[in-house]
């Protein structure tokens, strides 16, 4: 392996060549702040909080966007690099309302965490403010702009990662905005509902809405794959009081932290009034509720009846390209095993 | 302000513009001379010659978007027949442009970047147009006035009226 | 297609004539074998980019070839490998003109030992520092030296396109350009197997749209390419990966327009003039309060003084001259007592300035040194692409407190809250324009801090500029000739015919058309 | 698929057939769209012009029923223009001199007139195709549901083999299953003729192999398929059917027709987390959990084993799937108990090779892409890296034949069914979410402008559409993505059922139903 020898924060490390300092540093257990960075997308370097100082090389440098080199001594937490992240914080939440106590996404905000590790208040400079804009023609999550620091993820994962190019930026400077094509909405827009932008905005600007209200520290998450197409992309349920809350994809999978609109944001199904919740037994030619023995009851009787009258081959069963792999290989053994036929197939060339 | 793009009324202007749009397919980086030649032939950006152009271009409507209002020299509103540029560079600014361009925005009760009701005139402050020994300088549309005070004003404007 | 004849040829059918004519002018003169403007304002200059401006008829690609036009053309492509011509440039020690003095050379060097299927080379004529216009007029009266110095660099390192990206609010530039390219393309100077050599080379003209941020390489770039021109962070070197992902070398258009004379007269003579670490000359544009605005192309290492006062003849109507802001808003502005220093971009640097593309704003008693550094973050905060958050964030902050200060707002601490964003801001920004944009902050308030203390701690404008800090009174000189009352816009001057008239200082919108009129300078500011 | 799904990203050639990835696959879509960006080319063959011809570099915009004709005319060019694997097809395949020989006749001109597209985008298509070093086929159901389906799988299978790109990465023939767990359904054995793992019946080893393990006897002869199951219950050999987490009643062709048959059936359990169109006609309907109540693992359309987890009860007393089957068998006389899925996965592992190494343990660390022979083996990202599953791959030439239905005076348009982005399949969940009804609210009919004038038809209009099979009525929806001659309706929607009016004709050799191509009358409501 190609690697490099160098210094960072006391410490020699040797490291593939070609790696970004940030990189670096999160392999081997160093903790640099960053709102922008995302490892799928092309360093944009426009945050600038993950600024290291490197000896002998003038200015900070960004550790998004800077690859090791060899002899390098580098310091991820010096007294400059400190001032220079709370100065940009400052700056940042200058121009961020303070409504964590009402916002969603407090307690899952960097700029809430990164403030309070860089122990940042109110901000200095709370003069202008962004212009106020407000999307929520989207039926699955809304855009604060008042909120957004404008990193950039969303508009680079909308391009880069899920190619719909339905948001970008408006105007430039003070002024840019994230937006659709002349502010008309994301309903407007070749939006497609994916949600990619949501799950990476690092702030509250992007939120989906949930029909239940949670704060995120009452989350619990887990880890499954989604119930959709054959993709199978992996994803973490958002959990509380045993009612799924929300959906995050999971970055360490072959989706690589993308989902669909269905994925995403159609769960509401699961905790659906109509969801059948006792086995029904037809009494008098309408379906009644019952119990489960009784339900078990009417099936193996006539499970055994239909084999005594018919034989094995008079049952026939379809099996679910909807159900676990457990469930499948179960439904066949029944058939195969209990009911000794083989007619057994699914309806999965639909 | 409403104002509404007319189709018709533009008909042989869109006419030439696909031509060049067809021109420019297949070129490198296509889109800012497209957008510079809208703008140029319409006098400003109208939201159906970016749908054209993005679907021409095969360019994204949000990145067009992005384009044209990352630019200063595009607009989404047309502008008066006559344009007054104030230059605002440094040698014009020390030698009181500013004043000049608030004698102007009086005399014709409109702010830079907006566009009399009449559509007669319209206000850009400019960025350095490189008079600067001629300081302050104004722009009519193509017409430079050099070392323009503030009592030339009036005079300079009912030219063009 | 053209041959080294058919050059000669036109030089030698054209030039005599021309002379002939020029001098019959009386403009001209004889300054050893060239030909230089006549004048006291040109005497300490020494022309090479501006040679032919003010002299030849752009417009005409014969009268440039009769000066030797397109000669070190044909010399590189017909005497000289790519490797030589580097080299040459390369041991003129040339730098960029465009501001940040790199050495040509290395740059033209990097590109030419990557190996790639296609490169480019771009002129970078998105003149955008406001109080420059030394590009322009490159542009206008002498593009064929231009065109010439991209071909040459073509063909140094490799590349078949040039791509001229000009600003949009240089009309005449932009036509006279075009001209320039299609007489080239006729004369087969530009096209396809340049002198019979093999060589091809193409020029395509790129209009900017009005987004100063353009001026930086990158961004200039992604406006080629037709994104908003947001700088893109360095991960790869431009002479490796540019334009469209390709090596591309990006020049000015004064550095290109240094490229035929330094290949026609070698890199000796080129090192001949100006200072050791800096060589060669530099056009300035000096404007502002100035008795003798202009451009003025000297050699580098001249003082401020020669330049400002000998050239120049120092400030206007006799005030007292100030300061002289140089590098535009990426640079600073340099107080009387420094107006010995020699310009160079190693002296500029030292106090805080830098060499920036040439302008030079001169200013005088009348200038308050707030409103000039409120006048620049103005600019950068509009011109702010808005990717990164010091600079979007910063200098909106920056701006505000000046903004504030001006107005007689100002509080204390302001002034430690302006240097310590200026830290923050050159520190952590992404690209030159933030970097730079609190430059003018930075040397206002190293030199001129009791102007900043003044507006803040006595709520006065020294200069007498800030409208909000000062009155407009009527002295006893006044003689009643009534024209200050009629002259006011909101009625504020009241007063007898051959009275002394009075200001209402209520009413008064400090517009200062009274103070304009008068004839016998009755009204002070105070 | 062959192949994996990142392997995409470093493709050099995609061909998308008979696919609307960017809406029924979005992911993949994406992923797709990322290649495209760094430089991969792209063609896309479809009858609609879909958002992923959008970003072709070769868009055919093909007749429903043309496929084989298309794919022919493609292998036609690339050896017309020598582009074929010479050297591959030496040491790897057999039979393509017949391959060759087939093809002769299906030139560009005849290919274009057939297909209904351009002869030089099948040229360049073809030339993309053939000069790529790694190219990937990408297919689903507008390949398959043809009553020529298998042929023209075998057509797509014959041209990846025919520029070597079987067997390396980032290429192969990769059909994308629209079931999340399709895949692992018919590797558990929900096939007629296949227990778990692809094992057939009907060897001896293979039987005596299950029955050793669950301690029963088990039949020999081949089940029957799902067409057959609906004959047999009109000819009362079939009097129980089971039906597990499935709603044909919306998605199988001839909606009438099934209505019909589950009339007639003598018992009918569904087992399901909704009352479907289909448990509503049951005699027993059991509530089950839904994929967020219980564990147990998917396999994706890459062959990707992954774990299910459960993050919340299910809702009164509904049950995993699995435990309701258990109870049952336990019923029955097996007295097999299984404590978790976990258990089921041993008892799967030790019975099914291509499973041999899986467990919950690695999975909870690894990801694994069957085969995964044993507990040491890393899984396979793709096939037939060493050789060829069968030893060399086999050139199957197959003939263009016409659709079983074709227009006619009384029906005179083509009608195409397929899936939107906003819904999934019989929408039993994505019915349920206030957004996706927001989104994609009803059913509708896409008909071109040309067309719709004709009929006198105007975007919104209510319209009835006319098939052999019945009748409907739905909203037209003018646009210029579909050509002339052609209509599409998405097969969702309860309310104008496209699958009242579709042809339950069948591919002969995988029994899939004809969805693609009917021949249909529009007409203003």
């Amino acid at each position: 392996m190609n690697t490099v020898k160098l210094t960072i924060n006391g410490k020699q490390y040797e490291i593939e060549k070609g790696t970004f300092v940030l990189k670096a540093c999160s392999d081997i257990g160093i903790d640099i702040p960053t709102m922008c960075h995302d490892e799928r997308l092309v360093p944009s370097g426009s945050c600038r909080l993950c600024q290291v100082e490197v000896e002998g090389w003038g200015k900070l440098h960004t550790a998004c966007t800077t690859q090791v080199k060899e002899g390098m001594v580098i310091h991820t937490h010096s007294e400059k690099v400190v001032k220079a992240r709370q100065d940009l914080l400052d700056m940042l939440i200058s121009n961020h309302p303070l409504d964590c106590l009402t916002c969603e996404s407090a307690g899952a905000c960097k700029l809430q965490d990164l403030c309070y590790e860089y122990g940042i208040t109110e901000g200095t400079y709370r003069w202008e403010m962004s212009k106020p804009y407000y999307d929520d023609t989207n039926p699955f999550y809304t855009f604060d702009a008042s909120k957004c620091i404008l990193c950039g993820l969303c508009v680079r994962v909308c391009d880069e990662l899920q190619g719909t190019n339905a948001i970008g930026f408006e105007n430039r400077g003070f002024e840019t905005l994230v937006a659709t094509p002349f502010g008309e909405g994301l309903e407007n827009s070749t939006c497609v509902s994916c949600g990619n932008c949501v799950s990476v905005c690092p702030v509250g600007a992007l939120e989906p809405r949930s029909k239940m209200k949670f704060r995120q520290w009452e989350i619990e998450t887990t880890r499954t794959t989604c119930s959709y197409c054959g993709v199978g992309c992996q994803m973490d349920l958002k959990t509380k009081n045993n009612r799924v809350v929300g959906v995050e994809p999971a970055f360490d999978a072959h989706n690589e932290g993308l989902l669909c609109v269905k994925g995403k944001f159609s769960y509401n199904f699961l905790s659906h009034p109509d969801r059948l919740t006792m086995p029904l037994v037809r009494k008098d030619g309408v379906l009644v509720e019952t119990t489960w023995d009784e339900a078990y009851n009417v099936i193996t009787s006539k499970m055994k009846q239909t084999k005594e009258d018919f034989g094995s081959d008079s049952f026939a069963g379809l099996t679910s390209a909807r159900c676990t792999n457990e469930d499948n290989y179960m439904f066949q053994k029944m058939f195969r095993s209990t009911l000794g036929t083989n007619n057994v197939d699914h309806c999965a060339r639909l | 302000m409403e104002f509404k793009f007319d189709k018709e009324e533009n008909k042989e202007q869109i006419v030439a513009f696909m031509e060049f749009l067809d021109s420019k397919k297949n070129t490198p980086g296509p889109l800012m001379p497209s957008l510079q030649r809208a703008q140029d032939v319409f006098g400003f950006l109208p939201k159906e010659m970016l749908e054209t152009i993005s679907k021409e271009l095969s360019i994204p409507m949000a990145e067009i978007y992005g384009v044209a209002t990352f630019y200063s020299q595009f607009s989404f509103v047309p502008t008066g027949k006559n344009k007054v540029s104030v230059c605002l560079g440094t040698a014009c600014y020390v030698k009181g442009a500013q004043s000049i361009l608030e004698e102007i925005e009086s005399q014709l009760g409109i702010e830079s970047g907006e566009t009399t009701v009449d559509e007669v005139f319209s206000i850009a402050a400019a960025r350095c147009v490189g008079d600067c020994s001629i300081a302050p300088v104004i722009l009519v549309n193509e017409d430079v006035y050099a070392k323009v005070k503030k009592e030339d004003i009036t005079e300079i404007l009912a030219k063009y009226n | 297609m053209i041959t080294k004849e058919k050059l000669f040829e036109i030089k030698e059918k054209t030039k005599p004539s021309l002379v002939e004519k020029l001098l019959e002018g009386d403009r001209v003169e004889f300054r050893g074998d060239d030909l230089v403007l006549k004048g006291e304002y040109y005497k300490k200059q020494v022309r090479i980019a501006l040679k032919n401006c003010d002299i030849i008829d752009p417009t005409d690609i014969d009268e440039y070839i009769a000066f030797d036009g397109y000669f070190a053309l044909l010399k590189a492509l017909t005497e000289q490998e790519p490797g030589d011509v580097v080299a040459e440039i390369t041991e003129s020690l040339l730098r960029g003109r465009g501001g940040a003095g790199f050495p040509t050379g290395r740059k033209w060097n990097e590109a030419y030992k990557f190996d790639a299927d296609k490169k480019y080379i771009i002129c970078n004529a998105d003149e955008g520092d406001p109080g420059a216009f030394m590009d322009r007029s490159i542009l206008e009266k002498d593009p064929h030296s231009v065109l010439e110095g991209m071909a040459i660099g073509g063909y140094a390192i490799g590349s078949d396109q040039g791509y001229i990206y000009v600003r949009a609010e240089y009309p005449m530039a932009v036509k006279r350009l075009e001209i320039a390219i299609k007489q080239a393309k006729e004369y087969g100077l530009l096209g396809n197997n340049i002198f019979g050599t093999g060589f091809n080379f193409d020029i395509e003209l790129r209009l900017g749209s009005g987004a100063f941020v353009c001026g930086e390489g990158t961004a200039l770039m992604e406006s080629i390419e037709g994104r908003r021109g947001m700088p893109r962070p360095k991960l790869y070197r431009t002479a490796h990966k540019g334009l469209w992902g390709k090596p591309t070398i990006i020049n000015n258009v004064e550095t290109l327009a240094n490229v035929p004379a330094i290949m026609n007269k070698g890199a000796k003579w080129f090192r001949s003039i100006g200072t050791e670490e800096s060589p060669g000359t530099k056009v300035f544009a000096l404007v502002g309060k100035v008795e003798n605005a202009g451009l003025v192309e000297v050699p580098m290492g001249m003082t401020l003084r020669e330049i400002v006062f000998d050239i120049g003849g120092g400030a206007q109507d006799g005030k007292e001259y100030k300061a002289v802001q140089t590098g535009g808003p990426s640079g600073g502005c340099i107080p009387a007592d420094l107006i010995d220093t020699p310009v160079d971009f190693e002296s500029l640097g030292k106090i805080w300035s830098i060499m920036g593309s040439g302008g030079m704003v001169v200013m005088d008693e009348n200038t308050c040194m707030v409103d000039i550094a409120k006048f620049f973050l103005d600019f950068s905060v509009d011109e702010s692409c808005g990717k990164c958050v010091p600079c979007r964030e910063g200098t909106k902050r920056m701006h505000e407190i000046l903004d504030r200060i001006t107005k007689g707002e100002g509080v204390e601490g302001d002034i430690e809250r302006l240097e310590n964003l200026s830290k923050t801001v050159s520190s952590t920004s992404l690209c030159g324009l933030g970097q730079t944009a609190p430059n003018p902050v930075i040397t206002t308030i190293k030199y001129y801090r009791h102007e900043y203390e003044a507006h803040i701690k006595d709520k006065s404008c020294p200069a007498k500029s800030c409208k909000a800090l000062i009155k407009y009174e009527i002295t006893d000189d006044c003689i009643g000739c009534t024209r200050c009352a009629k002259v006011c816009p909101v009625v504020a001057i009241t007063g007898k015919v051959k009275e002394k008239h009075l200001i209402d200082q209520a009413i008064c919108i400090k517009c200062g058309a009274c103070y304009d009129v008068c004839p016998v300078d009755a009204i002070s500011i105070i | 698929m062959t192949n994996s799904i990142q392997e995409i990203k470093g493709t050099d050639a995609m061909f998308i057939i008979g696919s609307n990835t960017s809406e029924n696959h979005p992911v993949i879509g994406a992923i797709m769209k990322q290649a495209k960006k760094a430089g991969a080319k792209m063609i896309v063959a479809d009858p609609r012009r879909i958002e992923m011809a959008e970003y072709a570099d070769v868009f055919l915009q093909l007749k429903p029923g043309t496929n084989i004709a298309l794919l022919n005319g493609l292998m036609h060019v690339i050896i017309e223009k020598g582009l074929q694997a010479d050297s591959y097809i030496d040491e790897k395949t057999e039979n393509y001199e017949e391959l060759k020989r087939l093809v002769k006749d299906y030139t560009p001109e005849r290919v274009a007139e057939i297909c209904g597209v351009d002869a030089q985008d099948i040229i360049d298509a073809a030339t993309i195709y053939g000069e790529a070093g790694k190219a990937g086929i990408y297919y689903t159901m507008g390949i398959t549901q043809h009553t020529t389906g298998t042929h023209a799988v075998m057509s797509i299978s014959n041209l990846a083999l025919l520029c070597g790109n079987v067997g390396i990465e980032s290429a192969g023939v990769n059909p994308l299953r629209g079931q999340n767990n399709v895949q692992g359904a018919c590797d558990m054995g929900g096939l007629p003729a296949d227990l778990p793992g692809y094992q057939k019946v009907f060897k001896p080893e293979v039987l005596d192999k299950f029955q050793d393990s669950w301690g029963s006897k088990l039949s020999n002869k081949v089940g029957l398929t799902i067409t057959e199951m609906f004959k047999a219950i009109e000819e009362d050999q079939v009097k129980f059917l089971y039906i597990m987490g499935e709603n044909p009643m919306v998605s199988d062709p001839d909606t009438n027709h099934v209505r019909k048959i589950l009339d007639h059936v003598d018992f009918m359990v569904v087992q399901d987390i909704f009352l479907t169109e289909t448990a509503e006609m049951a005699d027993v309907v059991l509530p089950a959990a839904a994929f967020a109540e219980k564990d147990g693992t998917f396999t994706n359309t890459e062959r990707r084993i992954q774990r299910v987890r459960k993050a919340v009860e299910a809702p009164g007393e509904a049950k995993a799937d699995w435990i309701i089957l258990m109870d049952i068998m336990n019923r029955m006389g097996d007295e097999t108990r299984y404590l978790n899925p976990a258990i089921i996965m041993e008892e799967i592992a030790s019975l099914t090779p291509s499973y041999g190494g899986v467990t919950y343990k690695r999975l909870e660390t690894e990801s694994l892409q069957w085969p995964v022979p044993d507990q040491n083996h890393p899984g396979t990202k793709f096939l037939h890296k060493t050789a060829m599953a069968r030893g060399r791959g086999l050139f199957m030439p197959v003939e263009h034949v016409e659709s079983a239905e074709i227009t006619s005076d009384e029906y005179p348009l083509i009608l195409t069914t397929g899936r939107i982005l906003y819904h999934y399949h019989t929408m039993t969940m994505t019915g349920r979410e206030d957004g996706l009804n927001k989104l994609a609210p009803s059913s509708y009919v896409e008909i071109n402008e040309a067309s719709a004038n004709k009929l006198g038809i105007e975007n919104g209009d209510r319209v009835k559409i006319y098939s052999r099979r019945g009748e409907l009525e739905t909203t037209a929806l003018v646009t210029d993505i579909i050509e002339e001659g052609v209509v599409f309706m998405p097969f969702h929607y309860t309310e104008g059922k496209a699958n009242i009016l579709t042809n339950s004709a069948i591919d002969e050799i995988a029994k899939i139903p004809e969805l693609k191509v009917a021949a249909v009358r529009v007409e203003k409501a």
